[in-house]
């Protein structure tokens, strides 16, 4: 899609570095402030400074990139799975009110089921592989990128399909040619969602069957009460899943570049 | 400042944060008994789903006691955090390792080269490395899997490992699930300790009532065990299984004292800590010493204390 | 060839469009003429297929009409841009069933656009268009998709008089030109008798047709019909 | 608001029992049948006949009762303050773009961190009371729910707005009478999938100081491999789950009876 | 009084209005007329505080215009009705800031609505309008506002010709009597010629202001000034 004359609708709305930085720096002082205060009980918080050496030392042993590198590949592959499978049946279900009537009560059925209750169940299955981890990740993806599709597409004006239709459009060209940019910013807002919940999912993923992983790491220093690794971990996911939002709401704004109104 | 609670009519208020029913028995029966009244006590039992919750909760001023097992007491300890330890109030020494017929395990020697499931920096994993030591090998001569304490049992189902390490809890569900193909070894060289700690607000006078408490429970609790499994599972409320209470009760020796093992174990677990998770703080016997407060219980009960002052 | 036979729509209990039997030769050019709210758009969305209607039925070649199709193209009311596409691309999502090459494609849609005067807009988002513009770009999308019946909802109702006057004939030639049948909702008597061979003018309360003028078989002239329509227009209430 | 004619408006998009129903009775087909065929591990499926049993025995001990009652008030208090500090800050940041670019990255980098790994801090902080709890679910709902309402109000047309202050609407009711009703289909779409967290969430909040809850029955069975009963928790948290999203979608959609097209 | 000093209006690089410098007098009735795309609704968005002049600045009695307010009115192209009210709910809407007892208010939107040839649909929403009766609801709605300047866009372009005379009476008869400062978009030169004291004549490529017929002071007579005007829209290229 053409991009030339797009500034001239949407100016303003472009992001910038500042106010990201003031917040990540208000952050900061409040953490750095209540870990000196000590309010926050004996060793339960470190102090940023304890952080980053925590940080330090598991970079310097080669932990920290093991474990980003386990982990980002589990949550990328599960969101991959989950965010396809939440889109594709969103789609459909919302295009097709009789297929959502079926399918809306299982995903509401299974939404509160944690997927933590579920390992021993997944365990059970699919073993203690990546792809059982996977399985995880994409579960809870699918059921959260789901319902905003799902949302966004039943949504879409009728105007929209009724012109399509009278054009002579094909059920395809009318999906991705109508459906796919009418319901973006669902699928954008969507996508948002379901990569927080990527990373999230790690803990019930990187439960068992795990040698590195974010997670895993934050469950056996947990165990040894290392609260300056564990913020270490706490921090990686926050970051990664920061990032993973500002590209998929970066290339969300590069391709719905046209204003509705 | 000893028997204040004797002194006053009003009771003092204790708040104890537990997280196992069996190990930290007396805590329960004493319950049952009305016995923390009698000692001018009026006892809160917070219950967590592990020892390092209970813990935490200890560490954040929370609840003045708690009871832990041994390893998250030593990782609180090195890792320099403001607890001291009272007194041991039961030693387990029924730890099995769980298999599968068609692995053909038998000896603790077979685990050479196999693939052994357990929670991760748990106190089972510690287990294994006794296991190992005893049968002369080395914890690089078995894959560990990091598994959650209840995946070890579909995972030996399915076969994804050779041998698994879990809690007592899981070893009757084991059993049932594997049927015939069932196997366990026994392993009796772990003492493991639940532990009475007390956090910064604790004082000597409150901690002396509450180990007077319980060395009176675990004295009678000798004298009827059936009347003691009862209160357990009462107090419990559904939090343990009455069968695994009845079946496992046994496998535990209550008895409240600071005795030199205690500190054996203590100094033991540190070192094995420190070296496979590269924990700071040193486990030296000044470190644990410094860690453990002899008075209370020398008030409560003196002959309970064994443990060398140096 | 349209029929509609009994055709009655209903919005919940309202009756918005009464027992309705009318006919669309095929490459005809009829105007709908009525006071709002008489139930042009809805009459107009039955035979495009949006609207069921509740009782009645709409023929398309003697075949039921279920749902819309690429027979029957539709200038809407409110235009139904797709706002994701440039002028030119909305032209074009209508061109690429033909399957033209791309360059063809894109040369045909620019003279689309030319034809309505919006060559400098191509390149520009229904979001930056003015009112009248966006009805061109409607105009020039729903032409370039040739279909057979061609229906059309005021389409020239946001243009000033001489851009209307332009697209005005620009349909009249498309018209002559490929035969298609016309059926045209305009506010606009003279409008509907410059172009049309036919006028129904329908009424309101419930809507309905209250008179079908056929200039084209010689029964009346333009001239004798405009007093007529015009007094037919205004003697109904409100 | 009145509601005399809108069903000419959306006809056809009533909810009817008879799908559910049908997807119902199939997942229960296709339980029993796998739970027979022994294909799920021996004994690690219940069948439907077991979990049955299983929960007519908690009925008849009373803690099926005692658990439904303690998470039922948890996750509905959670719910409420998360739910209504996720719909004003997402009005606010909606409505306010400067505000927008400074919490939503604070959000983006909370999304990923799993209230598990929290609990730690907030047991140490707030202590095991009721109190704690809510809050460990208010956070999960919070933050699902902020995302969806600030997008939803964020896409709110101008034209809208522009009319109300055309119009002299002062700023409370242009709050009430035009932001609110533009943004209701996506607040009720949040709070359907808030209410589905708040009940997930109970996972985290029940993981410590409790002595009834369906979350906290879950994780005593799971040690014992207790997995009829823990199937009897899994379908509860499920059944609460589609019960309180039917009863905000029933709820929308009597509120929300206008169509916008 | 309203005055437009140099204002200009560009969107991204291009012009959409060249610096326009205009005055509406005090109770003044003007009409802009102009090809599509001339820069007409930019024009009243500027005066509206819609849209910020990237050149230049509208001044309302003496004071920059710096946002929306209610001292000045809207009836927009596109209508911008609440789809969650009905006709009467869109009216009252605007009619709450007076502080009327409810059971008045509402009298006073069902007699707004009847005004307008709507009583019969004041309980319906949006949606179940036609185009012309949306139209309509939007006029009632920006009139009973009472603004000091009322800016129209347009705002009979969906009306059947009855209808159309009957709401421009309305509003001339409002006008008379309120002596609002109104600013009228047609296309329609007889509807500005019949209504206007002034009409302002506007061309495309880039938007501008080239004419200024004033009929008010005697300078110009409807019938001289209609051919003129004519020849004026007609000159343009396109
Ligand atoms: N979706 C709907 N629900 C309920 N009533 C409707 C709906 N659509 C139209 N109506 C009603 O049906 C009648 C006819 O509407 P329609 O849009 O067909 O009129 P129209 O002749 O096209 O008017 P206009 O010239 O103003 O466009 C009107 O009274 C209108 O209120
Ligand atoms: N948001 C926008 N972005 C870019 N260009 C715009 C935008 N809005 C309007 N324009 C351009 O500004 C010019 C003037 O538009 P405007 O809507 O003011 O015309 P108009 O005189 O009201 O036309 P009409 O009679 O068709 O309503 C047009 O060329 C249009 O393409
Ligand atoms: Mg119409
Ligand atoms: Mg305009």
């Amino acid at each position: 899609m053409a991009r030339a004359a797009a500034p001239s609708v949407r100016r303003g709305k472009t992001a910038s570095t500042g106010p990201p930085l003031v917040s990540a720096g208000l952050l900061l002082l409040l953490w750095w402030a209540a870990a000196r205060a000590g309010v926050l009980g004996d060793g339960l918080v470190p102090t940023p400074w304890q952080t980053l050496k925590a940080a330090h030392a598991m970079w310097a042993d080669g932990t920290l990139a093991a474990d980003l590198r386990a982990s980002l590949a589990r949550a990328g592959q599960g969101f991959a799975y989950g965010a396809t499978a939440g889109v594709a049946l969103g789609f459909l279900t919302g295009h097709r009110p009789r297929v959502a009537a079926l399918v809306s009560p299982v995903m509401s059925f299974l939404r509160p089921i944690p997927a933590i209750a579920l390992v021993p169940l997944i365990t059970a299955w699919f073993g203690i592989g990546e792809q059982a981890k996977h399985l995880v990740i994409a579960y809870a993806v699918f059921l959260a990128v789901w319902l905003y599709v799902h949302d966004g597409v039943a949504r879409i004006p009728a105007d929209y399909r009724r012109a399509a239709r009278t054009l002579g459009v094909p059920a395809w060209r009318r999906l991705t040619e109508v459906l796919l940019p009418a319901a973006a910013p669902s699928v954008v807002t969507a996508l948002r969602h379901g990569a927080g919940l990527a990373f999230l999912a790690l803990v019930a993923a990187e439960l068992g069957g795990a040698q590195s992983g974010i997670a895993y790491r934050l469950q056996v220093d947990g165990q040894f009460l290392r609260t300056d690794h564990m913020f270490v971990g706490i921090i990686e996911l926050g970051l990664l899943g920061l990032a993973a939002d500002a590209l998929i709401a970066l290339t969300g704004r590069r391709l719905i570049h046209w204003s509705t109104s | 400042s000893t028997g204040a609670a004797d002194r006053t009519t009003a009771t003092t208020p204790v708040t104890i944060a537990g997280s196992d029913y069996l190990g930290g028995a007396p805590v329960y029966t004493a319950a049952q008994d009305k016995r923390w009244a009698a000692n001018g006590l009026t006892s809160h039992l917070q219950s967590f789903a592990t020892g390092r919750d209970a813990l935490n909760a200890v560490l954040g001023g929370q609840a003045e006691y708690g009871v832990v097992g041994d390893l998250p007491a030593v990782s609180a300890i090195l890792g320099g955090r403001d607890i001291k330890v009272l007194a041991a109030l039961s030693s387990f020494t029924d730890w099995r390792l769980l298999t599968t017929t068609s692995a053909r395990i038998t000896s603790f020697a077979d685990l050479k080269g196999r693939k052994v499931g357990l929670p991760e920096g748990t106190n089972v994993q510690y287990a294994l490395t006794g296991m190992l030591t005893e049968a002369g090998l080395k914890p690089a001569d078995v894959t560990l899997v990091n598994l959650a304490p209840n995946q070890i049992t579909a995972s030996l189902a399915r076969g994804d490992i050779d041998a698994g390490l879990t809690f007592p809890s899981f070893y009757d569900a084991t059993g049932t699930t594997l049927g015939t193909k069932y196997r366990e070894l026994r392993y009796a060289g772990y003492p493991f300790r639940t532990l009475l700690i007390a956090g910064p607000g604790a004082n000597t006078s409150t901690s002396t009532a509450v180990l007077r408490t319980l060395t009176a429970a675990t004295a009678a609790a000798a004298k009827d065990p059936s009347a003691a499994r009862k209160a357990v599972i009462t107090q419990a409320a559904g939090a343990v299984q009455p069968a695994f209470v009845n079946r496992h009760f046994a496998s535990y020796d209550y008895d409240v004292t600071l005795d030199r093992p205690l500190l054996d174990l203590l100094l033991d677990e540190g070192t094995w800590a420190k070296s496979t998770q590269k924990l700071p703080g040193t486990p030296d016997r000044a470190t644990f010493l410094n860690h453990i407060d002899r008075a209370p219980l020398t008030a409560a009960a003196a002959t309970a204390v064994t443990l060398p002052a140096k | 060839m349209i029929r509609l036979e009994g055709v009655e729509v209903r919005y919940g209990d309202a009756l918005a469009v009464a027992a309705t039997d009318l006919e669309f030769a095929q490459g005809s050019f009829t105007s709908l003429l009525g006071p709002t709210g008489c139930g042009k758009s809805t009459l107009l969305n039955v035979v495009a297929g949006f609207v069921p209607p509740s009782g009645g039925r709409a023929l398309m070649d003697g075949a039921p009409v279920t749902g819309p199709g690429s027979d029957r193209g539709m200038v809407f009311q409110h235009y139904a841009l797709l706002p994701w596409f440039t002028a030119r691309g909305n032209v074009e999502f209508a061109l690429k069933r033909f399957g033209l090459p791309r360059a063809e494609r894109r040369a045909h849609a620019l003279r689309a656009l030319d034809d309505v005067g919006l060559a400098d807009a191509a390149e520009k988002y229904p979001a930056q268009l003015s009112g009248g513009m966006r009805q061109r770009v409607a105009l020039a999308r729903a032409l370039a998709a040739e279909p057979r019946v061609l229906l059309m909802d005021e389409p020239f109702g946001a243009l000033d008089a001489i851009t209307r006057r332009r697209m005005q004939q620009l349909l009249a030639e498309l018209w002559r030109r490929t035969g298609t049948t016309v059926v045209l909702v305009t506010h606009d008597v003279d409008e509907a008798l410059v172009l049309s061979q036919r006028i129904v003018v329908m009424a309101a309360g419930p809507g309905r047709v209250i008179a079908d003028h056929r200039m084209d078989d010689g029964t009346a002239s333009p001239e004798d019909t405009r007093p007529r329509i015009v007094a037919q227009l205004d003697t109904e209430p409100r």
